[in-house]
Formats: C-alpha cells, structure tokens, sequence
C-alpha cells in the first residue's frame, strides 16, 4: 500500500483522486455505484448565488473521443444547496467542495461566503472558465485582470481553502496562473472546458441551443497534460490537474506532469465507479513501480 | 431503486429485420432487479471508434423466470450498428435500471382500460408496459403505427398480451395513415393513454388524449450523456423548469411538458 | 455536378478540398494513390530560408482520435525547393502553395520573395503558428503585434495570394484574424495543431523528443470548428478552415461554419487516397441536397 | 516501386503463441505487386478506438503462386491484438508496399554467405530475406534469438530455406545467451549481416559485423504516421542529417547511422 494521501492548501485529501464539477451531480447520485468516503474529494456541480435554469435543451454533443456541453451552470441556488443538499453530504467522509460560480466578483463572494459557513465544506472551487454563460464564468478566466479580480473579492470573503479553476481558452495559462496565485488561491485546478462546435449538417445548424459547447474527455488530455505542466512550472501552490482522465495511467501522467491532485470528469458518464478503479490502480502502479509515497512522482516529467 | 453498473451477458441477438435486433440479455451471477416499463439501460458499446458514451435503450420485455430481458434495438448510427454485431455470449456493460418507469396504478382503483401508441422503435417500451398491467389485472391495448407492414415489429408478442391495432401509411398492413387517424379513437374510449415514439406522432396523441380528456403519458428520448442524473444534459422544459429525463422522466404527464 | 469552384483572393480553384502543410509532403508522395490535378490546391511543406533539420526523434505520438508531432520544419530551404521540387511540381494541373515559415520577419519575407519568383506558385501560406520551433513560429502568431508584424514585413515583398495560417492556441483568435486582415492577407486558414504533451510513465518522460508538439485530427475538430465560426463572422476575406477532417460531411461542417475551403491533414495519413473521396462526396452531398452552387452553404450557421 | 491502397482479403490467422498471429492475405482481384524482403504494409485497424494511426507490419513470406503473403504479428498493444481478432474472410485496408527492402546483390557477382540475425518480431522480415536470397542463388544462414524456447516462431519455414541456428537466454534450445554470444560468429565468415529486432541487439549485431569487417544492414523500426514520406516522423539520424525511416529505410547500412 503506497502512501497517496496529499495536500492541498490546509486540506489534507486520503488519496489524491477528485470528481470533476458537474460530471457527478451532487456525488448522490452515484452512492449506487461507488463508496463516496473513498474519495479524496469530490466537487458538486457549478453553484450560484441565485438558481439559474441553464441554457435550452440540446445540450450535449458527442464528439471523436469526447463531448460538447453547454450546460450553462444550471443550478438551484446556494441557498438550497446549504439548506437541502448540505445535510446530505456532511456525514460522508470525504471532503466535498463546493463549485462556484457567478456573474460579478460580488456574486463570487457572496456565494463563497455562504458556502463558508457549512462546517463540513473545507474548500470552495472557483469557476472563471465556464464557456457556457454569456456573463461572468470564462470571461473572467481569460485575463490576467478578470481572473485577478475575482480571486481578489473571493479571497477576502472566504477563509478556507481557495482552488481556482483555470480556463484553457487562454494564450498563456500559466500567467492566469501566477495572478491568481498574487491574489491569495491556494490551488489552481486545469482544465476546464475547451470552447468547441459541432454541427448538424442536414438541419444546417449547431448541434447545441447556445451554439457552443465544452470539449471535454480524452481528445483534450494532450492540452490538458501540457497545461498542466506549464502552471506546475510556473507557480508554487499545488496544482490539480484534470482533463480527459479515464484510468489510473491517465492520472499518474497528471501527476507526473506536476499535479498533486486529479479530478475525474467525464468518464464518470462512461463508468461511474470509475473512480474507485482509479484510486485502486494508482495504488498498484505505486506498489509494483516501488513508488512509495504519491510526492516522490508529482512533477518528475 | 437501486442501480447497477454490470456486465451482462448477451443470450441470443435476433434480427427482426435488417437494422432491426431484439437482443436478449441476462446477469450470469445474480437475480434481475426488478425493472419497470419506461425504464432503460445505459449500453457500453465496445469496438466502436465512433461511439464515445453510452447508449440509452429502453427495457422491452423481461422474463423474470428465465432472468431474462429483451431490448429492441434500431441500427441509426454506428453505435447502435456495433450493437447489432454482438454475439451470444458476449458481455456487455449496462448501468440499469435507469428513469422512472410508466404508473401502474393499483388494481383495487378500478380496472382501467389503457391505448398504448408506439411509432418505430418507440414501441419497445409499450410492450413491457402492456405485459405490466395485464399482470396487474388492468386492460393495456396497443396501437402501433409504421410506413409500412415492415415497420411493424414483435406483432406476436403484442397480440400475446392485449387487442393490438395497427396503422401503416401505406396502408399494407392495418388501417391506412397515421396512429392518431386510427378508428380506435372514434369507437372506443380510455382511463388512460400511454406513447413514445417519433416527437411530431407523440405530439399528436397528445392532442388526440387531451381532446378527448384522457391523461396521457409519453416517454421521452432526450440525448443522454450520464444517464444518472449528473450531467444534466437530457433535460426537459416542464412546467417546473428544466428537468432531467433521466431521473424525473423518461415518463412524464404531457401535461407537465411545455410542449406548446 | 454541383459547382464547387471557389475564389480566394485572385486565385480560382477547381473545387474547395486542399491538403494541409506538412501532412501531404510535396504532393508527389501521393501520386501513386491520388489524381494531384483533381485537387483545388496543395499545400507543400513548411519552407524556411535555410535548410532546417528539425527536432529529433520521436517526433510523434497518438492520442485519442489524434496525434501529436513535433517535427519542427524539418526542410532543406527555399532554393532547395525551388531548384529540385518545383520544377516537377509545375506541371500539374491544381496549385501548389507554399507554406512559408521563419524565425525573423525579415526571413519570411525573404523566403517569400524568392517563392514569388515561381511562376506556377500563385500563393503562400504563411506559418505563424507552428508550435515546434523556438525561434518565430507560434511566437509570432499568438499576439496581434507579433502576426501583423510578419504579414506586413512579407506583403511587402509577396504581390501574389497572400494566405496566413493562425494559431489556436490563443484566446481570441479572432482579434489576430482582423490583425493579419488590416495588414494585407488575402486569406486566413485555420487551425495549426494545438499545443499538447503525452507522457510515457514507465520512462518517466515526455513521449516527444522536445517535450511538447502539436496536436491534430479529429479530436480537435469540434475547437477548429468553433474557431473558423469565429474568425468568418470577424474578418472578410476567405477563411480556410481545417482540423480533423476526415471525409466530405467534415468538410461541410466547415464549409456550413464559414470555411470557403477546406484543407485535409492527418486524415491523409489515415487513407492516402481521402482527398479524391472528400471532392466526390461533397459533390454527392450537394447534389442530394439540392445545393447548385457551394457558395450556397458557406457560412449558413 | 508503385504503393497501393488496397482491401485486401484475410484468407487465416494463424495463432503461433497467444500473442503472435500469422496473418494471411490476399488480394482477391489483382495480382500481387512484387514486395522486397525489408518492405512494410501499413494497416488500418478496425474497430479499436484506442488505434488512430495505421500500424507497420513487415512483409514475412510471399506466396507468389497463391497470391498470398503472410504478416508475422506480435501483439503488444490494442491496435496489434485486434488484429489478432481478424477472422477468415474479413477485409484489410493496407498500404503497400512500401520502404526499400534489403539488397540482393546479382548472382553474377559472385555467390554470397549471408547471415541473417532476428530477435524476436525482428524476424518477421529475414525470413523473406532468406527466400529471396535463396532465390537468387546466395546463401542465408539465419541466427535466431529469444528468451526461451517459446520466443523463437516459424522456425520450420526458417529451415527450409537455410541453415538455422537458435540461442536462447534459458537455454531452452539451441546455444544458451544472445544472438551475439553464438559460436557460429568465431566459426565462421559472412559477405553480410543483417538484422532486426530489439535495438539494443542490432547494436551488437552491429558491433560483432563491424569487428569482423562485415557490411552490416539493419531494419529499423522506427514510429510512423504516414509510412509515405509525407509527415517526417519517422526519422533517423544519420549522417547524411535526419531521414525518413519509411522511404529511406526501414533498411540502413549501419555505417550510415550515429550509433556510436
Ligand atoms: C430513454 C431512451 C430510450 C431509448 N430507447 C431506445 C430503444 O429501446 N431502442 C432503440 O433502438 N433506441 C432507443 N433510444 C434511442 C437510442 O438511444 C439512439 O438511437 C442511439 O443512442 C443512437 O446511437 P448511434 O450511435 O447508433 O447513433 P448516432 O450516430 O449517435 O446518431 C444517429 C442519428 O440518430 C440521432 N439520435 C441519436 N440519439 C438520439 C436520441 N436519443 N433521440 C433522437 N435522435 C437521436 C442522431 O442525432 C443522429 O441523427 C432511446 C433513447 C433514450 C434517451
Ligand atoms: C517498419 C516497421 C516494421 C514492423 N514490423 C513488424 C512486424 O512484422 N510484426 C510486428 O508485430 N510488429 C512490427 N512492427 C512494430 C509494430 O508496428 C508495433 O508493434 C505496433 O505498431 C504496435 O501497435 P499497438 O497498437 O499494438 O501498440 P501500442 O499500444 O501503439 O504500443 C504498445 C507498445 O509498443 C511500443 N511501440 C509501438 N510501436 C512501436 C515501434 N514501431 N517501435 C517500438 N516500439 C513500439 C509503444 O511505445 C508501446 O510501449 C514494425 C514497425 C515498423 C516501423
Ligand atoms: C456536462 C458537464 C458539465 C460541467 N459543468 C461544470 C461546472 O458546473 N463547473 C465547472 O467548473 N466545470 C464544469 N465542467 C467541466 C469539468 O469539471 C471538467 O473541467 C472538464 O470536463 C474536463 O475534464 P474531463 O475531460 O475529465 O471531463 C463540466 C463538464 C461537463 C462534461
Ligand atoms: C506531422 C505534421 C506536420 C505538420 N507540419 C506543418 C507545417 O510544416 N506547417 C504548417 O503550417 N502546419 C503543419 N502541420 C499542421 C497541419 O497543416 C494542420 O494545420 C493540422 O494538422 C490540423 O489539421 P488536421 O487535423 O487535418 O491534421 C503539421 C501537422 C502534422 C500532423
Ligand atoms: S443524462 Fe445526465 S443528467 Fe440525464
Ligand atoms: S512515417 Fe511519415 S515520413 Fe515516415
């Protein structure tokens, strides 16, 4: 048994294996399948201060190796999740974090500080890269400015652990990185969508209501693993890494590339005890490569 | 109800036609959960470059003495066709029984007497539904509609539960047209009507159900990512908002749907 | 038949289907399996002032539904090719275009100077996006300064059809479209390969001999699809549009996004006879689809 | 020489371990082209969604009569283990022929020893080698080597055409250690060596050639995309620069390579 347990900021994770905002629901729904106590941690879907009802239906796109989404954050509000879904997650032994989203640095923090309350919640995950709304999520992940900006009213209203996830529509990621770094994160989390299209050449329209989508799964894990290796070069918080992670060797080249952490995204559809398979295959990578503590890989590439 | 994620093993692929299979699977280990009309499978296809998620497919019929079920299956894109190649004694990994099924409504509420309108492949989940309530003492009557005979899928096992009509456009088999220009509709009237099947046909019945005051149910076939619950992707417009099809439907109320 | 020809700037093509840079050699590679002349035009490969070795091997790696390659305009200079290539390209029927890469503005000009001289060479794409190199290359494509500066620098010296290949590996591609626009380009085509790594974890190492390479084929369709929709709505001159095209419905995709042409890389790899079943089939397409003229269909969404 | 891009037609698949298939093929419609021993087939694998690229088989035994020729496949990875699931009848999209193969030299020159050492898959192309030269009129001798008994395939067909001598690191047949460890380098004299297999054994191949003054041919087998010169993947050092492994190679005069 190799030792995975990890760091990221003050939050101490049993193993270094992550779900993916918005890929596995409120983790309730997968309690039929896996043991979420097994978990690092796992981050419930894109919350925002007040409910939003998402973009129209079509909203997936199966594409070579991967999927569009533009799901557009749908969600009942902070509120209801503090007041209805909380109670449900808080006896569970892993860590769950919470997503957070919104339309104005404000918004950010007031979500944040909300979510700050719920003893059971030790790290808020802050979306500036979701392609899928028109305000706020990817137009503040795509500058040094915006990203800043967010990070700075966040951080000020929120105490605990602060992972930033970083959008990959970006010339240079590792300079989002380092300003989000300035500003006080603890973590960095990459990537999140890559802003595509797909199209219905017989209805001569796009194959989503708003257009355009996220790219995810594996087509994306060779942009994701350069990422990755960028901001772990360019910054000295952890970095967690994820994008198109389907098995254990997937995440051990996160890691290798640099990250501490890995989250799961959208295999869970594929597979949705995946998660356990992973956890379990890093541990026998671990073993029979005489790996014994998951630090003395992190960032060897 | 408690979900799976299993590997099945395949016990027989018939083809009912060309593009056509009903393939019969069973869990080699354990007992079949029970499974109710409506619900579906989530199908990992293998061997398919193309085919990156997994394939929802509504359960068709399920012989619990055997620990048997049967999916109907449409060979539409590459996929489905990749399903059509598997072989008796393959496995294939399903995440079942997925959705809410249609209601049965207790027995001592009455008898009730049921119109279930299936179109293409959207009669899979009628049968299973029909097998259900005559099990549970109620009188389900199918209506099945198609271009032309050859549409017109599994006719024994339908008429092996209930009256079963037919409508084809052609007129080569049954009353000629749509479902919804059937006689059954003139002559006959029903506690409760039940559809799936092409948009624009469930859209119709649903016309058909509210003029003549009926409830009626349709089973929706929103694309499907997770089929869990957990992307979001599936969903409806409904009177509560944007709901998903995978865990709230595929059943709904076609009253509950916003569908003009 | 459907009329597929198709203008961009002062040149006229049979049919709108290219083969992209790097992936169809000169052309000649390919005689054996295809009609070159049935072509619109071909692509050859990045041509640098001097002669270049490239970067060493391996210089590739597949990924899901695509691959990563990192040859680094391996070529043996301008005058190499117009000595010993042109002269047996001249001939054939369809255009052959020259992709121009450099390492100053200066060098580009240069070497599309010395293209200009070839009489049977009626354009150039310019490379400002191949990221593989050190020096120029995708250095110059990622800011509006850096593209303009090169653009303005070889319009200067290069009176033909002036075609520039954009980087996707940049936020807002559309800002570098308008840039090389408002200098003088006659055409963008779009996308190069995205920047991505793949990692071999039993040795611990990057599977590219340089680390990093660029990404192509069908996984990164749905992002250049995105991308070409972006740049036609902001530019006027032709877009070219590419990235994972494998067969003739790919290619309307485009079209229908806002490509005037298409161009056809890995896929040639795949089946090198892909180009001739994209002219027939799009042709089939049209003609099922009532569709007399291409123009028809370009930019429908 | 012409490349085609062909269907050809699967006519068996031999199992020679779990993991090693002899893949027959055949065009149905055309007669062969002529293939050199050292040339590769490029082949489309289907129905692995793991596989993107074709993969490099080199061309192991030619049946001229039959218009057939076999491929020796050994399966490492996802693309080469479904090619061990082709069955009889199926169809192949292949590349071929492509690369330059070995050098026969014309008889007239006088007739030659060659010794023709393989290690492993590395064999697949000496066996072609071996009946060309026979052919032509030279003589082959082949040095095979593996781990154990079990790696050391086709040995029959080997002494058919040439003496055949075999080392193995267990010992389990033929002479116990590597290739190069073998008695028949101290008892006797070639005109030429060549060789493929893992690159640690061309090497000292190389090596043992170069002592003896022996010109010395290597196979390389390098990573490809295109196989047709086309995307500069392939490429080797040499000393002429970097040069494509498909179309200068996959055979090299090992003088003309860096290896120290
Ligand atoms: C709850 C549910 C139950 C279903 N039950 C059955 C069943 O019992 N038998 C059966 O054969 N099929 C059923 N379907 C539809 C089936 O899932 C699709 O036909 C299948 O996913 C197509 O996959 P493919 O790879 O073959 O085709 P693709 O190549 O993915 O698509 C081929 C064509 O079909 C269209 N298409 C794909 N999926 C859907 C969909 N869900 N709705 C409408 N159009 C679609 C695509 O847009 C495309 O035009 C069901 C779908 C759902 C959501
Ligand atoms: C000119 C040439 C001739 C060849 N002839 C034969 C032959 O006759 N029979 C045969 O079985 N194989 C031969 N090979 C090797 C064969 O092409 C590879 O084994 C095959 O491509 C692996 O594909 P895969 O999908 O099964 O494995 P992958 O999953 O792609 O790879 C499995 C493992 O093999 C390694 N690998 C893959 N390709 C190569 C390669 N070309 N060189 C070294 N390591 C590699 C990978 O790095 C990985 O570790 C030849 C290769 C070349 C270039
Ligand atoms: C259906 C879907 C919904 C998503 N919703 C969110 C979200 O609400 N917030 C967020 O930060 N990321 C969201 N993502 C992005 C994922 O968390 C993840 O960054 C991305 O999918 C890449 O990882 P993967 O390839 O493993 O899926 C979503 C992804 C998918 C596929
Ligand atoms: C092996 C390889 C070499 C390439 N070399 C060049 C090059 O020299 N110049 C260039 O502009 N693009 C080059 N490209 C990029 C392609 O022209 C094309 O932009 C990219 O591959 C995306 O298209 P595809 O997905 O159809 O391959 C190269 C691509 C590959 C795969
Ligand atoms: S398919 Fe994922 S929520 Fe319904
Ligand atoms: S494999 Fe493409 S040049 Fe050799």
């Amino acid at each position: 048994m190799a030792q995975l347990a990890i760091n990221i900021g003050n939050l101490s994770l049993r193993n270094p294996v992550m779900t993916a905002s918005g890929t596995f629901g409120y983790g309730l729904e997968f309690t039929d399948f896996i043991d979420l106590n097994r978990l690092g941690a796992y981050i419930v879907k894109g919350t925002t201060l007040l409910p939003r009802q998402g973009n129209d239906y079509p909203r997936m796109a199966e594409t070579a190796s991967g999927m569009l989404n533009c799901v557009g954050l749908q969600n009942k509000g902070v509120d209801y999740f503090c007041k209805e879904i909380y109670p449900q997650l808080k006896d569970f032994k892993s860590h769950a974090i919470v997503n957070v989203s919104g339309s104005t640095p404000e918004d950010y923090a007031e979500c944040a500080a909300r979510v700050a309350e719920l003893e059971k919640i030790p790290a808020i995950e802050l979306n500036i890269s979701c392609p899928n709304v028109h305000d706020g999520g990817m137009a503040f992940g795509v500058s040094c400015a915006g990203a800043a900006s967010v990070v700075k009213a966040v951080r000020a209203a929120y105490p605990k652990t602060l992972i930033v996830k970083l959008s990959p529509n970006v010339t240079d990621i590792s300079e989002i990185a380092r300003a989000v770094e300035a500003e006080g994160a603890d973590s960095v989390s990459l990537i999140n969508t890559l802003m595509g299209m797909s199209v219905d050449i017989e209805r001569r329209k796009s194959n989503l209501s708003i257009g355009t989508g996220g790219l995810s799964g594996p087509c994306v894990k060779p942009i994701a693993l350069r990422m990755v290796h960028q901001v772990a070069k360019a910054v000295k918080i952890p970095v967690i890494g994820l994008g198109g992670i389907m098995n254990a060797e997937d995440a051990i080249e996160f890691i290798m590339c640099g990250a501490t952490a890995i989250q799961v995204g959208t295999a869970n559809f594929i597979d949705p005890a995946v998660t356990m398979k992973i956890i379990d295959g890093m541990n026998d990578w671990c073993d029979q490569h005489g790996v014994k503590n998951i630090y003395e890989i992190i960032g060897v590439i | 109800m408690k979900k799976y994620v299993k590997k099945l093993c395949v016990k027989n692929v018939e083809f009912l036609r060309e593009d056509y299979i009903l393939l019969r699977l069973s869990d080699p280990h354990d007992t079949l959960p029970e499974m109710l009309p409506g619900q579906f499978v989530q199908i990992a296809v293998e061997g398919s470059p193309a085919t990156f998620l997994r394939r929802p497919i509504s359960i068709n019929f399920v012989d619990k003495e055997k620990n048997e079920f049967d999916l109907l299956i449409h060979a539409v894109g590459d996929g489905t066709r990749a399903l059509t190649r598997l072989q008796e004694g393959n496995t294939l990994s399903c995440i079942y029984p997925l959705g809410n099924g249609f209601r049965i409504p207790p027995i001592d509420e009455g008898k009730k007497k049921f119109l279930l309108v299936g179109g293409g492949v959207g009669t899979a989940p009628m049968l299973l539904y029909g097998q259900c309530l005559k099990a549970a003492g109620h009188e389900p009557t199918f209506l099945l509609g198609g271009r032309s005979r050859r549409d017109i899928l599994e006719l024994e096992r339908f008429e092996n539960i209930g009256r079963t009509f037919v409508t084809t456009e052609d007129a080569g088999m049954g009353e000629k047209g749509f479902v919804t220009h059937h006689s059954i509709w003139q002559t006959e009237t029903f506690d409760s009507v039940a559809t799936c099947g092409p948009k624009p046909m469930m859209m119709a019945v649903g016309r058909m159900a509210r003029a003549r005051q009926t409830e009626c149910f349709v089973s929706l076939e929103n694309l499907m990512a997770c089929g869990v619950g957990a992307c979001l992707c599936c969903v409806e417009k409904t009177v509560k908002g944007n709901v998903c099809v995978c865990t709230e439907g595929p059943v709904f109320n076609i009253n509950d749907l916003t569908w003009e």
